[in-house]
């Protein structure tokens, strides 16, 4: 399966294609989306996985090489999905810029999951970040021009500190490669993994919005265009999580023994707790989305962070909920937006009652961030709780503070719901109903998860597992020991 | 089994797709309604019945399993609360039909959450039922209304709250049991209690937090007047009717027999400290919800206050953990139901009549809606618990349970509810329907029978339950028998107190009342004749006013009903004001808000807060 | 001498960081960002040089023969790779700097975002 | 039919009794204050011709809230025993009577707010006031008695006293007595807890619009409260009695206990009178509570 490759690859040309497309590049886009999910879904298929490729043929701990495990092509579809959801709303651009940053975008987030290679990971993201502050600055204004510029600055200083971070590793242990390292660390003193661990951290925590690291979500979001809102969510978002699960998970699992852990759990839960609360005065919808994915990305930080396998089993299930509940919660927020020409929510008082299968779809995704039953949520939600409560004293009242400001979530979110579905004439409003079916076959997936969770957890513990058992089903593959 | 659950939730998507057509709406509402009523008269007596649904979810090392069973107790509140339901959905019927919302599809989640609740055999169902109930409220109060918005904000966040507190109740329960099942957890809870004291107390006072919210009893006191002086009329009499009893059903299978049989400290030997504490909230409550409702203005926050006074009169009854005390509290429960019913109902349908809840500006409709009048009158009768009707039988079981455990206190600030809400009762009754009529309410016309049909048979309901009481008590003695409870099949017509010589014969108070009357109706035929005159012909002492240009003024006497008392209490209730505390929470949040949004507004301070971030993990990672 | 590098790199480091955190001019904030670059590159250099090591180009049987003393070629390509994405950077920041000063018309950072407040 | 007459006969007697002791009152009052006063037999002559006047009414709710004012009273009074007689065969339970009486009251209120007239309302609003002034004292001393004789049941409550003078409640719990008495004054509506009526104030307040048989009716009502309430004060304190005539004879004395303090006190206030009864005879009762229970 060496055409893995091409997944980075393809994208990577049809950017520099994309200067001379010009009207093109709007089926380029599409069909070099397409390539990358249903090139996924066939590896996905051929039941090979999982496998390990030397580019150039040089052999693992030398060479540079992509891994596909199950963990691997899950993410890689999440990414591709998410592409191909978003580029949905792309429409009217003309500017080959945009088109340009967006192929940027999807090969560095496929090669930020499918690398297996410490420097490579940098790269990737430095790569994606550097196309996602190109997007968000797209909208030309003041607002996205200073959002792009201050992301760009956060996360050039924050990318250092993983660039240093390498240095370190490759100074101590002689290796970059993920398997090796996971191999090697264990022999690592104390004070120098924590070093390497911390200088790491930090730069993912940026991009996993956890604050104090997280400045630039609102503002960026705020800035750009929705479906550029999609991309940082579903695309880099999605690749983040798949750092930090591969990463702190499998490469850095002594961590727990540490107290990084205890004061990663005290920043998730101010995370989850400035992300709710903030969002609770506020009247922009996407801020609101903001914040929200923010809190989200606490919750699902904490879960990691108490590191027993069923709190990551519902750090997982929040992942999913919050990537299809915020890809619908766009995707209705563009619609509506557009009709009524204005980001605050009471302006789009009583569209659910002429659109309601949008409506509709939303309030499912925000009730299933909610943590509500019969949603996706709720499994999440309900595994952290009972895992957390069994960790100790700092886990209880964590999980504690987050119940109480999941209370703070349920409000600000039925109230934007209720102002959907309030009472109110909005004849002179148009949407095409087309736009409904993607939310709604998102939000029915959320439904059906909830309601039937079996599936996904098949899902969830196949990852569960190879974190469980990283050395057979991860690092022995990779480095070919018997 | 299942298909008890199954049809409302089926009928939900019908409903949704039907949603812009009235009349097929809330017609199908009322046969998934009717249906429900009858599957739940044929399993009646089939405890055995279950239905269990395994998920490859994995929780606490096992498999989760979620399941419904018929459990005798459930079945006793889901059969009168679906008898309630039906009644209220044939009123729905015609109440509706100029609404410009339709409240029927999330009203149906409602009752399959309803059923859920009831029927759950595991704590993990009962809070997907549990949730699924708090937020489905939340927009059947608002039925998109934003001025019912501030209401279902305030209940909302209350029932996410007590979500909260039950899940984590659970979890820890779970832990320590080691089991979801509601009645296996309850015998593991006591032995968390007998081992580790201050552990089981928690996790009781966790439970009972979050039902308190659901049952509106004392520091959660404000939704119901909140909620339901906005909230759409016909839903409002299901919720407070049957909703606000959500809390009482788990306190009865869970809290009362942990309580009960739990070894804690007791206090003068009468009870032991929860029992107390469980008294004392519902103490407060029945006094404070009376002397709040005595205050009101508006008649649908009136009669909230009067449901709080009620739920705390069947804490009352739990407190006392005695079998007369306990039978009293979960005949209340559905006597309550009844009652409130048909007084909401009538409410609706001046509402309906007169767009006015305010309590002043209405007046002498009975010369225009007199069956709403009966129906409201036995409705008050019976609030007030007074014989005939059937307020009185539950009531006086619980005072007869109080004093046998010498709870003087209890017993007290009982009576001072009861009689408290004869005031507040005649004041609705004199405010809304006695008095004068006030012009602008002259060409009101009665409600259209579809409405008046369920308010008739609500009338007969409450004659029924009161004369003979073995209709609710057959039913509930049964249920506890068949639950191991070890009580006596009540008789049709009499009640059992728990003091020496204390069996009353309903019967014969109804046949001495009738007598009574009959005396009494001998006497006003015995007098001589009397003559209808126009309410001017008196009042005016004769003349015209119009023949001198002026208008007779109509005014009755019900704004400031009881001023004097009122100034009696006003600087006690000022100086405990729990929604002030409330409000301030509220305060603070959105300052911090507002706070945060500053923060992130500004954005130039990323790298330094990186920085400091970045500090934070050395901190934690290198130096601790 | 490996140490005097590593002092001399982690010193731009900070003098980097200090820049990054107090200059309100974005020009000086992306010198003071590549100033840190800078630092973090030379830091790498130094973890991978040996004192009196030789060039790391394999060109006759002497240069394998002494393997172990070659300074090792790795950090040296992760270096030219980041000087490459760090100039990437630096440039887009700069165009983005230029259209911040005419949106904004000032380049200080802490020029409102806000539409239509003049700074 | 036994049973039927019987019922009948009870009430009869009941309402003979109510009105002998109301003529009677009216002229001790009379004697005390220096006054001839009416013959004691004035109230039959008044509600006789009360009955045979014409009189007016508004609506239906006022001849139902009459109707039910008086059945309620004497559906109340035929549970009361009468020196160890019942009507019927029943546990005489305490908390009956007690919530049976309010259908009366709710009967009479009921009616005078149905005639329209403001001042009926406001005396209405009163009274009800007023109650809830008067039942919790009053409560709180049957809570003592029913917890010293572990029942309910007035008859036994009676019972349990039998024998000498110095078994009766009366002289047991005198405490309870004396705060029961007090309660009795307001549940009589005598001054100085009137407020409802106030002639000068609101034109007798409920009274106001009611006339001929109305008013008779009211009169009844008032004769048969009059029977019940010492009746009941005679079976918890005095013992009851043997005969009916012994029986009669504690009533009256009871309520010449009231008609004394009627004749000399002036009027309070409504919110003085729920502040003097929720002190003073509350604090006796809740007294004589803690002796019995500790």
């Amino acid at each position: 399966m060496n055409s893995i490759v091409f997944l980075v690859v393809i994208p990577l040309i049809a950017a520099f294609l994309s200067l001379f497309l010009e009207k093109l590049n709007k089926l380029a886009m599409y069909i070099v989306t397409l390539f990358n999910l249903i090139f996924s879904i066939t590896v996905l298929m051929s039941g090979n996985i999982p496998f390990n490729v030397a580019i150039g043929g040089w052999r693992a701990p030398f060479g540079i090489n992509f891994v596909v495990t199950d963990i691997t092509i899950y993410f890689l579809l999440l990414v591709n999905i998410a592409a191909l959801i978003s580029i949905t709303v792309v429409n009217n651009i003309k500017e080959y810029q945009f088109y340009s940053f967006y192929f940027v975008l999807l090969a560095a987030t496929n090669g930020m999951v499918l690398t297996g290679d410490m420097f490579n990971f940098y790269l990737f993201t430095e790569l994606s970040t550097f196309a996602i502050a190109g997007l968000v600055a797209y909208k030309r204004d003041r607002l996205s021009t200073g959002a792009a510029l201050k992301f760009l600055i956060l996360s050039s200083t924050a990318s250092l500190f993983s660039l240093a971070s390498i240095g370190l590793i490759y100074k101590t242990l002689g290796t970059l490669n993920f398997a090796d390292i996971a191999l090697k660390l264990s022999k690592l003193n104390q004070a120098s993994y924590n070093l390497i661990l911390i200088l790491f951290l930090s730069s993912m925590l940026v991009e996993l919005k956890i604050f104090p690291f997280n400045l630039w979500v609102v503002k960026s979001y705020e800035g750009s265009i929705t479906s550029v809102n999609m991309f940082t969510h579903g695309m880099l978002g999605t690749a983040g999580i798949y750092g930090a699960i591969r990463i702190l998970l499998i490469v850095f699992p002594n961590m727990y023994s540490t107290n990084i852990s205890k004061v990663l759990i005290i920043l998730s839960v101010f995370t989850v707790l400035i992300g709710e609360v903030g969002a609770l005065k506020e009247k922009n919808l996407v801020k609101i989305l903001a914040f929200s994915s923010m809190a989200q990305m606490g919750v699902f930080m904490f879960g990691i962070a108490l590191g027993s396998f069923e709190s990551i089993k519902g750090a997982l299930y929040i992942v999913v909920s919050n990537y299809l509940a915020k890809l619908v919660m766009f995707l209705v927020t563009k619609q509506y937006s557009n009709a009524v020409e204005s980001k605050n929510y009471i302006d789009m008082k009583g569209l659910g009652r002429k659109y309601p299968i949008l409506a509709i779809s939303f309030t499912i995704a925000a009730l299933s961030l909610m943590g509500m039953p019969f949603f996706a949520g709720f499994w999440g939600k309900f595994s952290i709780v009972v895992s957390a409560l069994a960790l100790g004293k700092l886990s209880t009242i964590g999980i504690a503070i987050l119940l109480i400001a999941s209370v703070v979530e349920g409000v600000y979110y039925l109230r934007i719901s209720h102002t959907f579905f309030a009472e109110k004439d909005v004849n002179s409003v148009n949407i095409s109903r087309v736009y409904s079916l993607i939310p709604f076959v998102l939000a029915a997936i959320i439904l059906a998860i909830g309601i039937y969770p079996n599936f996904i957890e098949q899902i969830l513990w196949n990852v569960i597992d190879e974190i469980k058992n990283a050395p057979d089903k991860y690092i022995n593959i990779i480095l070919s020991l018997k | 089994m299942i298909e008890l659950l199954l049809v409302p939730l089926i009928t939900t998507l019908v409903l949704a797709f039907f949603i812009r057509y009235k009349r097929i709406t809330w017609t199908l509402f009322l046969a998934a309604n009717g249906f429900v009523l009858y599957k739940l008269y044929s399993i009646y007596g089939i405890w055995n019945l279950s239905y269990k649904v395994d998920t490859a979810y994995k929780i606490l090392g096992a498999e989760l399993t979620l399941g419904v069973s018929n459990n005798p107790i459930g079945w006793y509140f889901a059969f009168f609360s679906a008898l309630i339901t039906l009644l209220i959905s044939l009123f729905s019927i015609g109440f509706n039909k100029n609404s410009r919302s339709n409240v029927s599809v999330i009203w149906m989640l409602i009752i399959f959450s309803n059923l859920g609740i009831f029927f759950a055999q595991d704590w993990v169902t009962f809070f997907m039922m549990w949730e699924l109930m708090g937020w489905t409220s939340f927009f059947a109060i608002t039925n998109g209304k934003d001025k019912a918005l501030d209401g279902a904000k305030y209940y909302l966040a209350l029932s996410l709250f007590g979500a909260a507190l039950m899940l984590i109740a659970i979890s820890v329960l779970a832990q320590y049991t080691g089991t979801f099942q509601i009645f296996a957890s309850a015998y593991g809870l006591l032995q968390i209690i007998n081992s580790s004291t201050k552990l089981g107390i928690g996790i009781l006072l966790l439970f009972l937090t979050t039902f308190l919210i659901k049952s509106a009893i004392f520091p959660f006191y404000m939704w119901p007047q909140k909620v339901y002086s906005e909230g759409p009329e016909d839903y409002i009499t299901f919720m407070s009717s049957v909703m606000i009893k959500y809390g009482i059903y788990p306190m009865a299978i869970f809290i009362v027999p942990v309580v009960g049989s739990a070894d804690l400290p007791m206090i003068l030997n009468t009870g032991n400290v929860l029992q107390y504490t469980i008294g004392y909230l519902g103490a407060i409550s029945a006094i404070l919800g009376t002397i709040l409702a005595i205050f009101q203005t508006d008649m649908k926050k009136l009669f909230a206050y009067s449901s709080v006074a009620n739920m705390g009169y069947i804490l009352l009854g739990f407190s006392s953990m005695t079998i007369v005390g306990f039978e009293g509290s979960l005949f209340h429960v559905v006597n309550h139901m009844i009652l409130k019913a048909a007084i909401f109902l009538t409410l609706a349908a001046v509402v309906f009549r007169t767009g006015e809840s305010e309590m002043h500006k209405l007046g002498g409709l009975v010369y225009r809606m007199p069956l709403t009048f009966m129906t409201f009158l036995l409705g008050i009768i019976a609030a007030a618990g007074i014989p005939p009707l059937n307020g009185f039988g539950s009531k006086w079981m619980i005072i007869q349970a109080l004093m046998s455990k010498r709870m003087v206190v209890f017993a007290i600030a009982m009576i001072f509810a009861s009689t408290g809400a004869f005031m507040y009762l005649f004041r609705a009754l004199a405010s809304i329907f006695l008095g004068q009529l006030p012009d602008r309410y002259k060409d009101v016309k009665e409600v259209p029978p579809t409405m008046a049909i369920p308010m008739f048979i609500m009338m007969v309901i409450m004659l029924l339950t009161g004369v003979v009481p073995g209709v609710v008590m057959k039913p509930l003695t049964s249920a506890l028998k068949a639950v191991g409870y070890n009580v006596e099949v009540a008789s049709w017509t009499t009640l059992e107190g728990s003091l020496k010589n204390s069996v009353i014969d309903l019967k014969i108070v109804f046949y001495m009342f009738v007598a009574g009357v009959i005396i009494s109706a001998l006497m006003y035929f015995f007098g001589n004749k009397s003559e209808k005159v126009p309410q001017n012909d008196n009042y005016t002492a004769g003349e015209y006013p119009e023949e001198w240009g002026v208008d007779a003024d109509r005014f009755n006497y019900s704004y400031a009903f009881y001023q004097p008392f009122k100034e009696m209490f006003e600087p006690l209730l000022e100086s405990v004001s729990i929604d002030g505390f409330f409000a301030s929470i509220g305060r603070n949040f959105e300052f911090l808000s507002s706070t945060i949004q500053g923060l992130f507004k500004r954005g130039e301070g990323a790298v330094l807060l990186f920085s400091i971030g970045v500090l934070l993990l050395i901190l934690g990672g290198l130096i601790i | 001498m490996t140490k005097v590098f590593i002092l001399s790199s982690l010193s731009l480091v900070f003098v980097g960081l200090y820049g990054v955190l107090t200059r309100k001019n974005i020009v000086k904030i992306l010198i003071a960002l590549n100033i840190i670059e800078t630092g973090i590159n030379m830091l790498l250099v130094a973890f991978g040089y040996i004192e009196g090591g030789l060039t790391p180009i394999l060109q006759s049987d002497l240069s394998i023969a002494n393997l172990d003393k070659m300074v090792d070629p790795v950090p040296q390509a992760l270096v030219l790779t980041s000087i490459v994405i760090g100039l990437g950077t630096t440039a887009f920041a700069l165009a983005l700097a230029m259209r911040y000063k005419n949106t904004h018309n000032s380049i200080s950072i802490r020029a409102t975002d806000e539409e239509g407040v003049n700074v | 039919m036994m049973a039927v007459l019987r019922v009948f006969l009870f009430g009869i007697f009941a309402i003979f009794i109510g009105l002998l002791f109301m003529g009677i009152g009216r002229k001790v009052i009379a004697r005390i204050q220096l006054r001839y006063g009416p013959p004691f037999y004035q109230a039959f002559l008044d509600v006789g011709k009360l009955f045979a006047r014409k009189s007016i009414t508004h609506n239906f709710v006022m001849d139902l809230g009459m109707v039910m004012a008086l059945g309620g009273l004497l559906a109340t009074m035929l549970f009361v025993p009468i020196a160890g007689h019942v009507a019927v065969k029943t546990s005489t339970n305490l908390i009956v009577i007690m919530y049976l009486m309010a259908i009366g009251y709710l009967g009479m209120a009921m009616a005078v707010a149905a005639s329209g007239n403001p001042n009926a309302t406001i005396g209405v609003s009163r009274a009800l006031t007023m109650m809830l002034g008067y039942e919790v004292p009053f409560f709180t001393v049957i809570l003592g008695l029913i917890i010293v004789n572990g029942t309910s049941s007035l008859e036994l409550i009676s019972q349990s006293q039998a024998g000498s003078i110095l078994n009766w409640n009366m002289i047991k719990f005198p405490l309870a007595f004396i705060a029961a008495e007090i309660a009795l004054q307001a549940m009589m509506g005598e001054k100085p807890f009137d407020a409802m009526i106030a002639p000068a104030e609101i034109a007798s307040g409920p009274m106001v619009e009611l006339s001929g048989k109305y008013l008779g009716l009211a009169f009844l009502t008032h004769a048969v409260s009059i029977f019940v309430e010492t009746a009941i004060i005679v079976n918890l304190f005095m013992g009851g009695a043997s005969n009916i005539f012994t029986f009669v004879l504690k009533q009256f004395e009871i309520y010449l206990i009231t008609i004394f303090i009627e004749a000399v006190f002036p009027r309070f206030k409504i919110e003085q009178a729920v502040k003097f009864l929720w002190t003073v005879p509350i604090g006796i009762a809740v007294l004589q509570l803690l002796l019995i229970l500790l």
